[in-house]
């Protein structure tokens, strides 16, 4: 067996056994589990970071086998599902690091680290499917192993937000899973392709193709929280601070976003969907969920809930970009898939710090929290002005890049959609900051915990600062080579025959 | 109409009349005489259609050997059921005991053992 | 080497029932453990003959049919002994540890646990109507006497109503054999088909066939006819419900779909594949639903068993009056689903057991906490009811999705729907079950431990089946492989 | 050329924003204090050194960089960095150690983004400096925390993101016709645009928040007045004039001449100038009396943007005086702003003097012959002349000029008259004496020896002046007349 089928396995693999053996190990081997999580997660950025090395020079990486009759396993490292596997390798990094931090001294360790390994595992093969069948297997496995990190903490809300995501969750891979088998039982066994397969399709096809994909649409809208299929993810926030970055970050969410991509490029190709008249639907759905995500998210008081509607609103950048339907616009929404996560994660690190070190959850708590904790503020405060997409920040980049495609094709409503989501986001946004920095502070802090000299503790405090350099140099260095834009230039280029 | 299909005939009334004890007795040793008369009926069914031919056939006879054995085993583990089932509970029929008006109070109903 | 191997997997079994019969539990232990490891090797033994030389039919001691015992072992037969080897060895060991040695009535679990193996590879292999009967009485005596070892009033009470049904089931069927021989003058399953095929025979009347098939369903527990199924598992000690559900109903199931794949072009009808493929339907959604309202843990897999079970009837629809391919598919699928089933069900009742036993009560509230302390178990019971919800990459995602296929190409899309609500209504039950297990404000802080040994056989079953989905192409391939030679 | 090489120049932008890291500590934050003035210190030097016409090219940096400085950016470097250097050396002597930490770490910021937004010549970095600038400024607008500055703070920032996605929206779609990301490329793929009319209207309205376009300005009076001292003097010297500049860069001069938006930013800049003017004499207090001076400087300003969108041929010169305008502007509405903070001596002579000082620079605004105002007023006669345009309002710039001229004169009464019962006696710290000083005399003197827009008319001044010393002088001696026969008003009442 050549290295090109190994390296998607082992990537696949490092995090699988290290779920198997976390769940292994006595609920006191804080240790040892801390070095199996690090190990794991250095030794997935190290492989990713080879493939990617690999598919910038054109090298290719598949493992394949037959799994059913007619239908095969795939595992398939192209530059489309780097971005997505680069991405979640280096947050699950972080994001251990900060949940060891933030599970210090709670119960039930072994369990929950099990089951992160085993969701960023999903995670690892949603990013390496080589067709949908392999994709729609990792992305129920992501919805089981995220469900018992959801309900982690055991109480009757968390329960509650439990049921609701594994409902929404499971229904919407039913609906999936019809779609796929539809369109499997249509045109066969489709392996994720440049450039789609159904460009020039025979006509009577047509309808059948456009029920399949609204199904599809539909199926992975609920984990990408489109409007009206976001119900549950504001209740979700009330997982542990590293599962709500996680979830919203990387995994789950994205998971649905990448989906869309994979399935708007690479099974119906882009020309075609067009074509069809599929992508303006989408658009206006995209839309819609972006200004609705960021008026909820106005009228939140809950840090993490504002947060989360913020992220409906956001996650639909990607789907609109998408169906810009030209170089720049599908730029646009592939970096924003990178960059999202990038901001997002921030910001729920800081929220995280901020329940943990001072007990505070809710927004109008924060007063004065800037002085308290300048590192975690600095970094929230970089993250909510790239979520608004101020420049030089990520957001900005995104912004720019989609604004620019928008114009390029002519859907000039999509600057006007942004530009409103941009209003809103300042809106929610800021006055946060304020609070953060320039409020006098009111009250005692509800639940403080003090860690000598520092803010918080240093496994909480260094991944959102990391995140926020990171978001920093996405914007600025945004056009290096290997930075998310690049890479993105390069998918565009490779994949996107437009 | 020969005299085999006759037999067969009578084969599958005494099944219906079994069939009917079966389902409408309550009492569990009724039940299983029902069931034995069943039984005799499906026998004689057997024996009775595969006669046509002319010719004894041997082989629904072996069958029917072979099923009365089973029948015997069949209606021996029911009694010794029925028997243990009457010695646990002084019960002859299968009603549950939450359901009979004296015996127990409703609220025991589902408390069994702790173990299973 | 043949002819050992088929003494092996038939009369062996007799023989370690008998050896059983006359020592005490400890010793009857021992004997079975020796007695597993020999049953075990023989399937597999016979299971790499066939994978390799394809199947044949074999008669016992030559002796040639009507009066001859005339065995079929394609591929399909041996995938089914081989499950039944696996799972009867697991329920088998965990009993070994499982049941107190104390109670003196517990020895005659091996006994009957050693019948009950070699009815099933009766069954799997038989060939002829009448054999498949003698299989059948053999496997409902077994299953009911070791439905009551569990003792009490209620077992006995369970025991009584099961026995009930299966002879009623047992009778039904042999009324409708007997108007088969009367017919055609044959008892070999293969005769009677290539009497119809050939039209000698002119296809008579639906009765027999009907007759046949509802003796065998009320004994497969097809809603409505299921209620005697929960009480009768619910009850029963945890390794006997694990071997009562995952292969006793099975045998009963394939004799049906024997029947109906040999006869029913022949013999049946749309409307009758329709309606029995509507009372499996029905089984699915009623059954589930069901299993969501009990409060008690092992009536909750019970009842989860009635819906597993309506979805195997959705054979006879999507077999009748379809291509080759479509029936191929739906065959395959239908057999996926046996076997995963059969794995993940094994696997949750032992679970289940092990919780149960760790908790002291069988109410799913009193399980708040345990994911603390038995992760084993817990996990096991999930992996199981990831299977049984359909999700992949377990095997009963490989057969949902094979009978999505099937539905789709043979245009009967209604079943769409029970496919994919019987996998949410499922996720409802397990999912039931976690969360009382997530539930952290307990007051319970100390539960028993399980020996290790009966923690680890749920959850090598539950990965079995959880596995299987992703091994399924080759699982297929052997169940597909020709007879050899075509003739007999 | 040591000044625009690579590394000069990222130093003098970065130096700001790396001195962010002083405030990692807190007892560094006297050093910080002190390091104020040095941040824009190289900014001057080579805004000073260096030849404009260099370029520097940062491909990596957001969507490809490209920074460098021609004429009319020289004059807005060397207004920027000169005026925050003297906010710096100010701000030393007036901060108090109360979060003195913030304000170094928001100052330093804000100076980053006023620097860069300069140098910037493509259109992502431009937009950077931009918002850094404006949302870096939030922190000095609500620096003392009062009630009054959190308001003043919410109006800025709702209108200032407002202006941002104008902005933002004007240049994605501008940047998207020229297909570059260059800033040169901008104003003539506008003047081509099909939608010329949408995007100039974004771009006006965004910069011209910044800017205090009338009917834009209402954050302007609210939030200068209330940041602390120093911060006033940079917001209304320097940052105000980062609107003009992003006017000057983008929108299509000298590209096509646009005789109705003449018309329209001329009536606006009349509105601006007598409007603010009129405004600004009701006010009560020194700081907000300013505040209104300042829109109404700008509004005179605006009468130059019109006119050479007006007039295609005109823009090049007109640049020219605006840049000389705006230096004089900023430099002497900085040491305006300072003085209100400065105490008055004991002594009656003293106090004179001091006076004296604090109203030259007012003086010069109103174009008190030899001073800065007078030059440059002169220039912009020099150009209005109504003869050289053709559009409808051009006839009556003259007077307009006149009134704005008037009206200034009257502001600056007023604003000594409020800021008299306003001022204190006392000592002044040092380092106040020393930043206020040097305002006076950069705007006094210093203005004649900073370079200049190359482009700049011709003249020679000083004979020039006495010649038009009466035109330049009757407006003030008539607003005087008038502030006297006001005073003669209120002392009866």
């Amino acid at each position: 067996m050549s290295l090109s089928v190994l390296m998607p396995v082992f990537a696949l693999m490092t995090s699988l056994l290290a779920s198997v053996v976390l769940f292994a190990l006595p609920e006191k081997g804080y240790r040892l589990r801390t070095t199996i999580n690090l190990v794991a997660a250095v030794v997935k950025i190290a492989l990713v970071a080879v493939m990617i090395w690999g598919i910038a020079r054109g090298r290719e990486y598949e493992a394949a086998f037959t799994m059913l009759p007619g239908v095969e396993f795939v595992l398939r490292a192209d530059a489309l599902s780097m971005l997505f596997a680069g991405l979640s390798a280096l947050l699950w990094l972080l994001t251990t690091i900060y949940a060891v931090g933030y599970l210090e001294d709670s119960p039930n360790r072994s369990r929950f680290f099990g089951f992160f390994s085993l969701c960023v595992a999903s995670t690892m093969g949603i990013a390496l499917a080589g067709n949908l069948f392999t994709f729609f297997l990792f992305y129920e496995m992501l919805t089981l192993s995220t469900y018992p990190l959801v309900v982690h903490r055991g109480t009757r809300k968390s329960l509650r937000a439990g049921r609701n995501y594994i409902i929404y969750t499971l229904t919407g891979g039913a609906v999936l899973l019809l779609a796929i088998a539809w369109l499997h039982g249509l045109v066969g066994d489709l392996r994720f392709q440049e450039g789609g397969h159904f460009a020039g399709v025979d006509p009577s096809l047509q309808v059948p193709l456009t029920i399949i994909f609204v199904l599809l649409m539909t199926g992975l809208g609920v984990k990408a929280a489109l409007v009206p299929l976001h119900g549950w993810l504001p209740q979700a926030m009330v997982a542990p601070a590293p599962v709500s970055a996680l979830l919203h970050a990387v995994a789950v969410v994205k998971a649905g976003a990448f989906g869309i991509i994979r399935v708007v490029f690479e099974v119906y190709g882009l020309e075609a969907a067009e074509a069809m008249g599929l992508l303006a639907g989408l658009a206006l759905v995209a839309a819609f969920t972006i200004i609705y995500g960021s008026t909820r998210a106005l009228y939140q008081i809950d840090l993490k809930r504002r947060l989360a509607f913020s992220t409906i609103s956001q996650v639909s950048y990607i789907v609109l970009g998408l169906c810009l339907f030209g170089p720049l616009g599908v730029m646009g929404g592939l970096v924003h898939l990178v960059h999202q996560g990038i901001m997002k994660i921030t910001l729920f690190f800081c929220a995280g710090n901020y329940a943990e070190t001072l007990g505070v959850h809710r927004i109008d708590e924060l007063d004065g929290a800037g002085k308290r904790m300048p590192g975690t503020s600095v970094a929230f405060t970089l993250g909510a002005f790239g979520m608004i997409g101020a420049p030089p920040l990520a957001g900005f980049i995104t912004k720019w890049t989609m604004g620019a495609g928008a114009l390029e094709v002519g859907m000039d409503w999509v600057v006007a959609v942004l530009v409103v989501s941009s209003l809103l986001n300042a809106a929610y946004f800021l006055p946060i900051l304020h609070r953060l920095w320039f409020a006098e502070q009111q009250q005692a802090w509800p639940h403080e915990r003090r860690w000598g000299r520092l803010e918080t503790s240093p496994w909480l405090l260094w991944p959102p600062l990391v995140t926020a350099v990171l978001l920093v140099l996405a914007g600025i260095l945004a056009n290096v080579p290997f930075s998310p834009l690049s890479w993105a230039e390069l998918i565009v280029l490779r994949e996107v025959a437009l | 109409m020969t005299i085999h299909l006759l037999y067969a005939f009578a084969g599958v009334a005494l099944c219906g009349i079994g069939l009917f004890g079966f389902i409408r007795l309550d009492h569990l040793l009724r039940k299983l005489m029902a069931f034995n008369l069943m039984g005799s009926g499906v026998f004689l069914v057997l024996v009775g259609l595969a006669q046509r031919v002319g010719q004894p056939d041997p082989v629904p006879q072996a069958l029917v050997l072979t099923g009365i054995v089973v029948a015997v085993a069949a209606t021996a583990l029911a009694v010794v059921l029925i028997r243990r089932y009457y010695h646990l509970s002084g019960q002859i029929t299968l009603a549950e005991p939450g359901r009979e008006p004296v015996k127990k109070p409703a609220a025991d109903a589902h408390r069994e053992g702790p173990t299973e | 080497m043949t002819l050992w191997l088929m003494a092996g997997l038939l009369f062996t079994p007799l023989a370690w029932a008998v050896l059983t019969l006359l020592v005490d539990f400890r010793k009857g232990r021992v004997v079975t453990w020796l007695g597993i490891l020999v049953q075990v090797l023989v399937s597999l033994a016979l299971w790499a003959a066939v994978a390799s030389d394809g199947g044949f039919y074999y008669f016992l001691g030559g002796w040639q049919a009507p009066l001859g015992i005339e065995l079929r072992v394609d591929g399909l037969a041996v995938t089914f002994v081989l499950l039944t080897a696996l799972v009867a060895a697991a329920c088998g060991w965990h009993a070994s540890v499982y049941l107190d040695p104390g109670k003196s009535w517990h020895r005659y679990f091996w006994p009957l646990f050693w019948f009950l193996w070699a009815g099933l590879n009766v069954v799997w292999l038989g060939g002829d109507l009448f054999n498949l009967y003698v299989g059948l009485e053999l496997i409902s005596l077994a299953a009911v006497g070791l439905v009551a070892l569990g003792g009490q009033a209620a077992a006995l009470r369970a025991a009584i109503r099961y026995l009930m049904a299966a002879l009623l089931g047992s009778l039904a069927y042999l009324l409708g054999v007997a108007l088969i021989y009367g017919q055609f003058g044959t008892l070999s399953l293969a005769d009677v088909t290539a009497l119809l095929s050939d039209g000698t025979v002119a296809a008579g009347q639906t009765f027999p066939l009907v007759l046949m098939l509802f003796g065998l369903a009320l004994k497969t527990a097809l809603f409505p006819m299921h209620g005697w199924l929960p009480p009768a598992h619910g009850i029963a000690k945890s390794p006997v419900s694990a071997l009562l559900s995952a292969l006793v109903v099975k045998a009963s199931f394939y004799i049906a779909a024997r029947l109906w794949l040999d006869l029913g072009g022949h013999l049946g009808g749309y409307e009758l594949a329709q309606l029995i493929g509507v009372l499996g339907g029905l089984a699915v959604i009623w059954g589930s639903w069901l299993a969501f309202r009990q409060t008690k843990l092992k009536q909750v897999v019970a009842y989860s068993s009635v819906a597993q079970i309506g979805y195997l009837f959705l054979l006879f629809p999507l077999t009748w009056g379809v291509t080759d391919a479509i029936s191929l598919q739906a065959q395959q699928g239908i057999t996926l689903q046996v076997i995963s089933h059969a794995l993940a069900k094994a696997a949750m009742f032992l679970a289940a057991g092990n919780l149960i036993m760790s908790v002291g009560s069988n109410r799913v509230d009193a399980l708040a906490g345990v994911s603390r302390f038995l992760p084993f178990s817990l996990f096991s019971f999930g992996l199981a009811g990831v299977s049984l919800m359909g999700l992949p990459p377990t095997g009963g995602f490989a057969a949902k999705w094979l009978l999505l296929q099937a539905s789709l190409a043979s245009g009967q899309w209604w079943w769409l729907g029970v496919l994919l609500a019987g996998g949410l209504l499922s996720a409802a039950y397990v999912f039931r079950v976690y969360q009382a297990s997530f539930i952290d404000n307990t007051d319970t802080d100390h539960f028993f431990h399980p020996p290790k040994s009966l923690e680890v056989i749920p959850l090598i079953l539950a990965l079995l089946s959880l596995g299987l989905g992703l091994v399924a192409e080759p699982v297929l391939s052997v169940m597909a492989l020709p007879f050899e030679g075509s003739s007999r | 050329m040591i000044f625009a090489s690579a590394p000069f120049v990222l130093l003098s932008v970065m130096l700001p924003l790396v001195s962010v890291l002083l405030a990692l500590r807190a007892d560094w934050q006297q050093i910080y204090r002190y390091c104020l003035p040095v941040l824009p210190l190289p900014a001057l030097l080579m805004g000073l050194l260096a030849e404009p016409d260099w370029w520097l090219e940062l491909p990596g940096l957001l969507i490809g960089g490209l920074w460098g400085a021609d004429d009319l950016r020289r004059v807005f470097l060397l207004l920027t960095a000169a005026l925050w250097l003297i906010g710096g050396v100010f701000a030393i002597g007036y901060l108090k150690d109360h979060k003195l930490r913030r304000f170094c770490v928001f100052w330093a910021l804000t100076l980053v983004g006023n620097l860069g937004l300069v140098v910037a010549l493509d259109v992502a970095s431009f937009y950077s400096f931009f918002a850094l600038m404006t949302f870096a400024g939030y922190g000095l607008v609500v620096h003392e925390g009062t009630d009054e500055a959190n308001r003043a703070g919410r109006v800025y920032l709702a209108m200032a993101v407002v202006g941002e996605m104008a902005i933002l929206s004007g240049l994605l779609m501008a940047a998207q016709l020229a297909g570059s990301g260059l800033l040169a490329d901008l104003p003539a793929a506008i003047a081509d645009a099909d939608r010329r009319w949408l995007i100039m209207l974004l771009l006006l309205a965004g910069f011209g928040v910044k800017a205090g376009l009338p009917l834009l300005h209402f954050w302007l009076p609210l939030a200068h007045p209330v940041a602390p001292t120093p911060a006033s003097a940079v917001l209304s010297g320097a940052m105000i004039k980062a609107g003009l500049l992003g006017w000057l860069v983008t929108l299509p001069f000298g590209e096509v001449s646009l005789p109705d938006w003449g018309n329209g930013l001329v009536l606006l800049g009349a509105v601006g100038s007598l409007g603010g003017a009129a405004l600004g004499l009701c006010q009560q207090r020194p700081k907000a009396v300013l505040a209104y001076s300042s829109i109404s400087q700008m509004g005179l300003i605006t009468l130059m943007v019109g006119a050479a969108l007006a007039n295609a041929e005109a823009a090049a010169p007109l640049f020219a005086v605006m840049a000389l305008y705006v230096l004089h502007h900023g430099l002497a509405k900085g040491s305006l702003f300072l003085s209100t903070a400065m105490a008055l001596p004991a002594s009656r002579g003293g106090q004179w003097l001091m006076w004296l000082l604090i109203a030259l620079p007012g003086l010069s605004l109103a174009g008190l012959p030899f001073t800065s105002g007078a030059a440059s007023k002169l220039a912009m006669k020099e150009l209005l002349k109504p003869d050289r345009f053709d559009f409808a309002m051009a006839a009556y710039l003259p007077v307009l000029m006149s009134a704005g001229a008037v009206a200034t004169m009257l502001l600056v009464w007023r604003f000594l008259w409020v800021q008299r019962a306003d001022a204190s006696t006392g000592s002044n710290p040092p380092f106040l004496w020393l930043g206020w000083g040097l305002a006076t005399v950069a705007s006094v003197v210093l203005f004649w020896l900073l370079p200049w827009h190359a482009d700049v008319p011709q003249k020679a001044w000083l004979s020039a002046m006495v010649q038009d010393a009466w035109s330049l002088f009757w407006p003030i001696l008539v607003a005087t007349l008038l502030a006297a026969v006001a005073l003669r008003l209120v002392k009866q009442r």
